[in-house]
């Protein structure tokens, strides 16, 4: 039934492939965290431990240790203890085991070191912050910055020759170096911009003019610190692609054919724009790790330090929570525009209908 | 009143609003882009965010914003277990028995109105007025059944106290002992700590009554028994909304970017303990910012009104209107020492006279101007402290006598002493040290954890001088996960560690304790609080009984006459051995305040009260007399 | 030498270069002209710019220009090495797949992919955790070039799948030439222009992500970077306190660092790209 | 045969490159195209031809610009009207072009119909999609192509052959009256060849398009297209006559070597090896005293590199060689 239908029959052997990478990448997401010999317990423990004498202390870790399944227990309920008197760590396999059983239930399992916590409920606390701050300026500067390449590739000129450079600059800055400096200038010095947070401290979010009024007052410098650099990014690129097309016997010919300009334009626009759809699939996927630099300059609200101090106190289920979201959205972002592509760029679909 | 359906309902409460703000942040998501069109015509007067109050749920003049006591969300609100600011720290929600005072060491009455330590027991008695917000009153039971939650859970940070006690009952007002509770309308209120006749050490005893929040027994016995007292099971529960307590504030709302506590109005203290009057702040927000530098911005912009972090060169900031405990060095007041353990079951580290060495070699005011940014009186031999209580125990001549500092040409005779000789390269870099068999003596690691920047620069420091004196050390910074382990399974050279920090009753000796003490003395590979890196083994031949004998004798004596030689001899001892590396001087908790809002906090030229932030024990009594600066 | 008189003409070319070989000459002939000691305080904390130190001083008391040239010589070691490595194993996979195209290909894709969903910080952490003397800069040099080689292979992998049909490489196929040889001897040479390009591009790219990373405070404990002048200079207040020559100098290295190696890739596209783009 | 439909008089267009260099890439070439008529022009690559098209066409982009003379099309100068008005009435309505390389100059994410509708619409034409598509189905079966077929493909769906004579469908769909075809046939097997030939005498038999302008490099195969010849080096006309004086008889020397350097199966060259010019086309950046052919021409006088050549005529033709005869 695929045989007549080649399209189809390569979006499902994508979506096949798609598959096997996302099954491997939750393997591999799940036993990385896992294999180093530290131990998240060790992490509590030395937050409550002040104070504590050997007894008590011995009784709180093994009393952790099994609420978070990572030892061996013996029938009796009693912590099984090596020659050392060190606690057995539960095999891996078995906690992977339990790991898969919960995911199928879509149950990220509770947080280690936010104990007794949902993994669930800490990412759907912080990941709409993320998401406000990252997808604006991830779509916008990429519609904004593929519109100014466009432009630059198609009036040459003056405007290429100052736009050019500039996009190199911006696109060449780091991140955290352009949040600081804004930091610096607009919040410390000039005072004109809060440097901290993601909304007036004598609010609660909600769904009031004040409190979209001061979220947006806020949302200024961390948008700042990451667009500009996205828009140079993706100018520099689609003004690349834009020459090429403009080179092209296609648009010489359409130009002979006294095709109007507005016309030929969207003729290049449409063309470049194929490739660089690529990128935003790969920058969507980067999100967490951008909202990180935001929340670390502008201490912003969002996910990012949450999945860092998971790391660095090896919280396994909600690292294992957070990779699967990322895994998730990246995974679909490339396969969409993977598909979409394909639909949009004939040349594409006929290379694979003769097998690529 | 809290039961199960309760404590279920409010869980669902919590659920319900985070996804509230999910469904919101996704608005947001869409609304923000337009959000800065907005932006182009909204103006952008400096400090707009923080002038104008429209809209505020928590109006400026009537709240009060602290911070650093909390990095992240609490995970829960249950007063028994690992629970978050406003609980963690106390007296805001529930309340100890009693609050100490580190600038005049004496006890002050919260609960309790009164205690009176005798030879062989500690007596408390309860405030008649102390009421739970549910109107019911505070009782001898309610101590009783809190501090035998430490008899039953070996796990619970009271425990360890049952080591010192024989019991604890309670007494109605004619001294016979109150049967198990019975509804009855006379409740008693007298409680006898029983000490330990083996342990007597009435100083612990008092510690745990100022730092041990009393929970309503009312609520949580009936809650532990539905959960066939499965205290992990019990841990479950969150304790967010309506939860029965004591203290002069209810949980407002809690999020991943602040917590709000409100004040009750109803508070019983509010009559017994103050006058009448209430406390100024409607409302204490502790805003959750990501990194210790957002604190002091804030603080600049006025934004914070207190915070107990590290905020470095605290003089800056004067003119934004920040200010701290001192307007001059050291500006805080410091209350815990910093040091290196040396692990003494670790060849050479046995040898006195290389651990002398290092500690004249060590280059401490570096660490003071450039570490800790100059916020540490200059160090002294020993662990007592130079100054304030303590200083009383604190003896010069000693100190000239036995006493370490910053002497190279000392570190070096030491190390001659020793037998060690260091081997230098051409550009006067150190290559090893020779032992006096002129073997080479391994490289000795100093363990830090990575990211700790101000540890870090202890550390360099440290170990810069002491290479500089010719002995062989470097750092070595690992993850904070791997660090802990490291620490109290003694897999280390050396490490940094800072023991014993909250002043308190027994301080200077529990501070000795947690150094010295050789009791549960177990081998490196397995865990050990106290005395980590495992000075002075017991059953190994060059045991001294001494340090044990004393530290025995001490929280027995109640006359300062008395302490004192006993504390000098311990100093003394501490200072011949030089067991441990003394580097600097830290407070317990920083504290920087801005006057843009607030006036009449606690500070050196006003010292009502000791630099704590509300939330933290005493200094909750602050809220009473701050008052709102009129803009 | 044709090429490069072609590149001479391209005033981006000239810029970039000139840019490069300043920071580098920075970098490599900085400490004989200044004695670079980071360890050693030269006065307070974060002394102001004067006739003795230029720059003024770190949080340490260190001198500024000491920290600056120490730390653009572990970006440059690190871009170089990060650099190296991620495009050799980008270029291999890539080339390989683009070549031999189905199952092969599709399973070098998936673990491609896998790349983009493994967080690098993961890897970094647990790495620096178990090697035993924890995070060098060597260590997440190499990282970075693990973590980083993903897109060049996507890159390569295009352009050697549209060379896969062109007739000297089916001619090789026919002589009976090996994968490798038709890899190596018939498809990599038309790729080294681009190739090299990847690697600059991949060199900028490990120089970011080092001074990310220790912006995030995971930086190398053994050695300073530009990236962790820039955290320390943040978590010890240079911003609130108005010292501007803490961090300022340095953002202006790592900005001229990789705003060089981007033109210098943009002018040689320029020149390379008559033939690529066929 | 009547009034010249379109006449080209003493048209001058040069380049202006990056560094300020001019180069007179057309210089001074005057022709005329009755109705019906095609004009063959034969040169090497980079003899201008490709230059002198857009020059044609009034379509003057930078870095092209005109340097001089004139064009008209039935009587009206093209030559001064601005770009937006030279784009709606003349290009590809009164002049269209068919391009050389026809493999790439569709647009690969367009349908054909969509960009032939594209062209028509953009010259004012606002027929509805209906109108449009039955107009273009009913036009391409005309031309023998399979209408629906063709028009619902994407441009990579089209075999090179057909690509060609779709082209030449879209060029012509409003009828202009001069087609300049621009090495149609290259880089196409000679079957296809052919038949794009074919198509192109149809189109004009059916009166679709009045005539024709055939540029190519092999000045052999303009025998069987051309009317008239004109053979173009270094930017001028260097002999302009009927195809049977050019081909058979050709009196310039860089004809003749022109006609020698084709491998030719023509009959009365049969035996005749080909032989290659030596050197190159001299640089038009630098303006040139003699005769431009001078350091190429196997006949070279002394005179010649000195003494400006004009077309003169001779023998009923225009030669640009003073020793022709």
């Amino acid at each position: 039934m695929l045989k007549n239908r080649p399209t189809l029959a390569y979006i499902v052997g994508r979506a096949g492939w798609y598959a096997v990478t996302f099954f491997v990448a939750i393997t591999v997401n799940f036993f990385l965290p896992r294999l180093g010999d530290a131990n998240p317990v060790d992490t509590i423990m030395a937050k409550v431990s002040e104070g504590l004498d050997a007894t008590s202390a011995k009784a709180k870790e093994e009393a952790y240790l099994k609420e978070f399944d990572l030892v061996e227990v013996d029938p009796t309920g009693k912590v099984k203890r090596d020659a050392q008197g060190k606690p057995v760590r539960t095999s891996l396999g078995h906690q992977f085991v339990n790991y898969l059983g919960m995911s199928v239930r879509f149950d990220l399992g509770s947080s280690i070191l936010q104990h007794p916590k949902r993994v669930s409920e800490i990412i759907k606390a912080a990941l709409p912050w993320t998401l406000a701050l990252q997808l604006p300026t991830i779509v916008l500067g990429w519609l904004i910055g593929n519109g100014l390449g466009a432009l630059a590739a198609y009036r040459r000129g003056v405007f290429d020759k100052l736009m050019y450079p500039l996009a190199l600059l911006a696109s060449a800055v780091p991140a955290f170096c352009f949040g600081m400096l804004l930091v610096y200038v607009f919040g410390i010095r000039l005072e004109w911009f809060p440097a901290v947070g993601g909304y007036d401290d004598g609010l609660t979010p909600e769904l009031s003019f004040a409190f979209f009024r001061s979220a947006s007052y806020y949302y200024v410098l961390p948008f700042a610190s990451v667009f500009s650099i996205v828009v140079g990014g993706q100018a520099i690129g689609m003004r690349s692609m834009c020459i090429y097309e403009l080179g092209t016997d296609y648009v010489k010919y359409a130009k002979l054919l006294g095709i109007t300009e507005s016309k030929i334009l969207f003729y290049m626009f449409r063309n470049a724009m194929l490739p660089q759809l690529t990128g935003l699939a790969l920058a969507l996927g980067t999100m967490v790790a951008g909202a990180l630099i935001a929340e670390m300059i502008f201490s912003y609200p969002g996910l990012g330090m949450a999945v860092l101090t998971a790391i660095q106190g090896n919280d396994y289920p909600l690292i294992s929570g957070c990779t699967l979201l990322v895994t998730v959205c990246v995974l679909c972002a490339n396969f969409s525009v993977d598909v979409l592509v394909g639909f949009l760029d004939p040349r594409i679909r006929a290379a694979r209908q003769t097998g690529k | 009143m809290i039961d199960a359906r309760r404590a279920r309902h409010s869980r669902a409460i919590c659920s319900t609003s985070s996804a509230r703000l999910a469904v919101l942040g996704k608005r947001a998501a869409g609304a923000l882009g337009l959000g800065l069109l907005l932006l182009g015509l909204a103006d952008c007067r400096p400090n707009r965010a923080q002038e104008d109050d429209k809209g505020s749920v928590f109006p400026r003049t009537e709240t009060f914003y602290l911070g650093g006591r909390q990095w992240g969300e609490p995970s829960t609100f249950n007063p028994i277990g690992t629970p978050g600011w406003p609980i963690s720290t106390m007296n805001l929600l529930y309340e100890t028995l009693l609050m100490y005072n580190s600038l005049d060491g004496r006890m002050q009455p919260l609960l309790a109105e009164s205690y009176a330590v005798h030879d062989d027991s500690v007596e408390v008695t309860l405030n008649a007025a102390a009421r739970w917000n549910d109107g019911q009153p505070v009782s001898a039971w309610d101590v009783t059944f809190t501090f035998g939650l430490g008899q039953r859970f070996k796990s619970l940070n009271i425990a360890p106290i049952w080591q010192y006690l024989a019991s604890v009952r309670a007494y109605d007002k004619d001294g016979r002992e109150a049967p198990e509770a019975n509804a009855g309308q006379d409740y008693p209120r007298r409680v006898v700590f029983a000490l330990n006749p083996e342990k007597k050490n009435p100083l612990v005893v008092l510690d745990a009554l100022q730092a041990q929040i009393i929970v309503p027994r009312h609520v949580i016995e009936p809650l532990l028994a539905e959960r066939h007292n499965d205290l992990d099971e019990f841990k479950k529960l969150k304790f967010e909304h309506g939860a029965v307590s004591s203290g002069p504030y209810r949980l407002f709302s809690s999020s991943s970017e602040k917590i709000a506590v409100v004040r009750d109005d109803d508070y019983w203290g509010n009559v017994a303990l103050h006058g009448g009057k209430k406390p100024a702040p409607k409302y204490i927000v502790h805003p959750l910012y990501k990194s210790n530098d957002a604190f002091s911005v804030a603080l600049r912009q006025g934004r914070l009104d207190l915070s107990t972090t590290f905020v470095p060169r605290i003089w800056l900031k004067a003119e934004k209107g920040v200010r701290s405990w001192l307007d001059r060095e050291p500006y805080f007041l410091s209350s815990s020492i910093p040091m290196l353990l040396v692990n003494h079951k670790r060849a050479p580290l046995m040898d006195v006279h290389l651990r002398r060495a290092m500690a004249f070699a060590i280059n401490y005011d570096d660490i003071r101007e450039l570490s800790v940014s100059g916020y540490s009186e200059p160090l002294r031999p020993g662990i007592i402290l130079p100054f304030g209580l303590e200083r009383r125990f604190f003896s010069e001549e000693d100190a000239q006598k036995y006493g370490t500092w910053f002497d190279p040409a000392r570190a070096k005779a030491e190390l001659a002493a020793g037998g060690y000789t260091s081997v230098f390269g051409p550009r006067g870099e150190l290559v090893e040290t020779r032992d006096r068999d002129g073997k080479r003596v391994p490289t000795l690691y100093v363990k830090s954890p990575t990211g700790w920047t101000d540890w870090e620069s202890i550390v360099r420091v440290a170990v810069k001088s002491m290479r500089a004196a010719g002995i062989d050390v470097r750092e070595r910074f690992v993850e904070t996960s791997l660090f802990w382990n490291a620490l109290y399974e003694g897999d280390f050279d050396l490490i940094m560690h800072t023991p014993s920090t909250q002043p308190s009753p027994s301080k200077p000796w529990s501070r000795f304790e947690a150094l010295l003490t050789s009791r549960d003395f177990v081998p490196l590979g397995q865990r050990m609080y106290k005395n980590i890196g495992r000075f002075n083994d017991p059953h190994a031949p060059g045991y001294d009984p001494r340090i044990d004998e004393l530290l025995a004798l001490i929280p027995t004596l109640t006359d300062d006459a008395v302490r004192l030689p006993a504390y000098r001899e311990l100093n003394a001892l501490f200072m011949r051995e030089q067991p441990y590396l003394p580097l600097v001087y830290r407070p317990d908790t920083f504290y920087e305040f801005s006057i843009k809002h607030w006036a009449n906090l606690p500070s050196a030229a006003n010292p009502y009260l000791p630099p704590l932030i509300p939330g933290d024990r005493l200094g909750t009594n602050m809220l009473w007399s701050i008052t709102p600066v009129s803009n | 030498m044709r090429l490069l008189k072609q590149l001479l003409k391209s005033p981006f070319f000239v810029l970039g270069a000139g840019l490069f070989l300043l920071t580098l000459s920075i970098g490599l002939l900085g400490p004989s002209f200044t004695n670079v000691d980071v360890n050693t305080r030269a006065g307070l904390a974060y002394m102001p710019p004067s006739a003795k130190h230029w720059l003024g001083t770190d949080h340490m008391g260190v001198d500024m220009i000491s920290m600056l040239v120490a730390g653009l010589r572990s970006s440059l070691y690190v871009g170089f090495l990060a650099g190296t490595v991620a495009t050799s194993v980008g270029t291999l996979i890539g080339l390989y797949g683009g070549y031999k195209g189905g199952l092969i290909d599709d399973v070098l894709t998936v673990g491609t992919n896998l790349f983009l969903v493994i967080p690098s910080l993961i890897v970094l952490i647990l790495l620096s955790a178990s090697v035993e003397n924890g995070r060098s800069l060597t260590l997440i040099a190499l990282i970075i070039g693990c973590t980083t080689w993903t897109w060049s292979a996507r890159a390569v992998r295009a352009q050697a799948a549209s060379l896969r049909n062109r007739d000297h490489v089916a001619l090789a196929r026919i002589n009976g030439f090996g994968t490798l040889g038709i890899v190596f001897f018939h498809i990599m040479p038309y790729l080294l222009s681009y190739i090299f390009m990847v690697f600059i591009l991949q060199m900028a790219a490990g120089i970011l992500s080092e001074a990310s990373l220790s912006m995030l405070g995971l930086g190398p404990y053994d050695s300073v970077s530009l990236g962790k002048i820039l955290n320390e200079a943040k978590t010890n207040e240079a911003l609130t306190d108005g010292a501007w020559w803490a961090f300022a100098p340095a953002m202006v290295l790592i900005t001229t660092i990789v705003f060089s190696l981007y033109i210098i890739n943009t002018s040689l596209e320029g020149v390379f790209n008559p033939r690529l783009r066929k | 045969m009547g009034v010249p439909i379109f006449e080209v008089d003493n048209l001058r267009a040069h380049y202006r490159t990056r560094f300020g260099q001019k180069i007179q890439a057309v210089d001074g070439v005057s022709f005329s195209l009755k109705p019906g008529e095609i004009l063959g022009i034969a040169g090497e690559s980079g003899c201008g031809k490709t230059t002198l098209v857009s020059a044609c066409m009034g379509l003057y982009i930078p870095p092209l610009h005109l340097s001089g003379g004139d064009v008209r099309i039935e009587g009206n100068s093209i030559i001064g009207m601005d770009i937006e008005t030279n784009r709606r009435d003349v290009l590809g309505k009164k002049i269209a072009m068919i391009p050389q390389g026809a493999l790439n100059s569709l647009n690969p994410t367009r349908k054909v119909k969509d960009l032939a509708s594209d062209m028509i619409r953009s010259h004012g034409e606002t027929a509805d999609k209906k109108v449009l598509d039955t107009r273009l189905r009913e036009r391409f079966e005309k031309l023998g192509l399979p209408g629906d077929q063709v028009l619902n493909a994407y441009p990579v769906d089209l075999p090179a052959g057909m690509k060609q004579r779709v082209v030449i469908g879209i060029s012509t769909l409003l009828d202009p009256r001069v087609v300049i075809a621009d090495e149609p046939t290259s880089a196409l097997d000679v079957s296809t060849q052919k038949a794009v030939v074919k198509l192109l005498f149809e189109l004009m038999d059916q009166g679709i398009i009045g005539s024709m302008l055939f540029i190519t490099h092999e000045l052999p195969l303009l025998r069987h297209v051309a009317d008239r010849i004109a053979v173009m080096y270094a930017g001028e006309f260097v002999e302009l006559g009927t195809t049977e004086q050019v081909i058979f008889d050709p009196h310039q020397p860089y004809t003749r070597a022109l006609m020698g350097s084709m491998l030719s199966a023509e009959p009365g060259h049969r035996g005749q090896k080909p032989v290659a010019i030596e050197g190159a086309p001299p640089n038009l950046a630098h303006p040139i005293a003699g005769c431009r052919f001078a350091e190429r021409c196997p006949t070279a006088q002394p005179s010649c590199s000195t003494n400006r050549q004009a077309l003169r005529i001779v023998a009923e033709r225009q030669v640009r060689c003073e020793y022709a005869s």
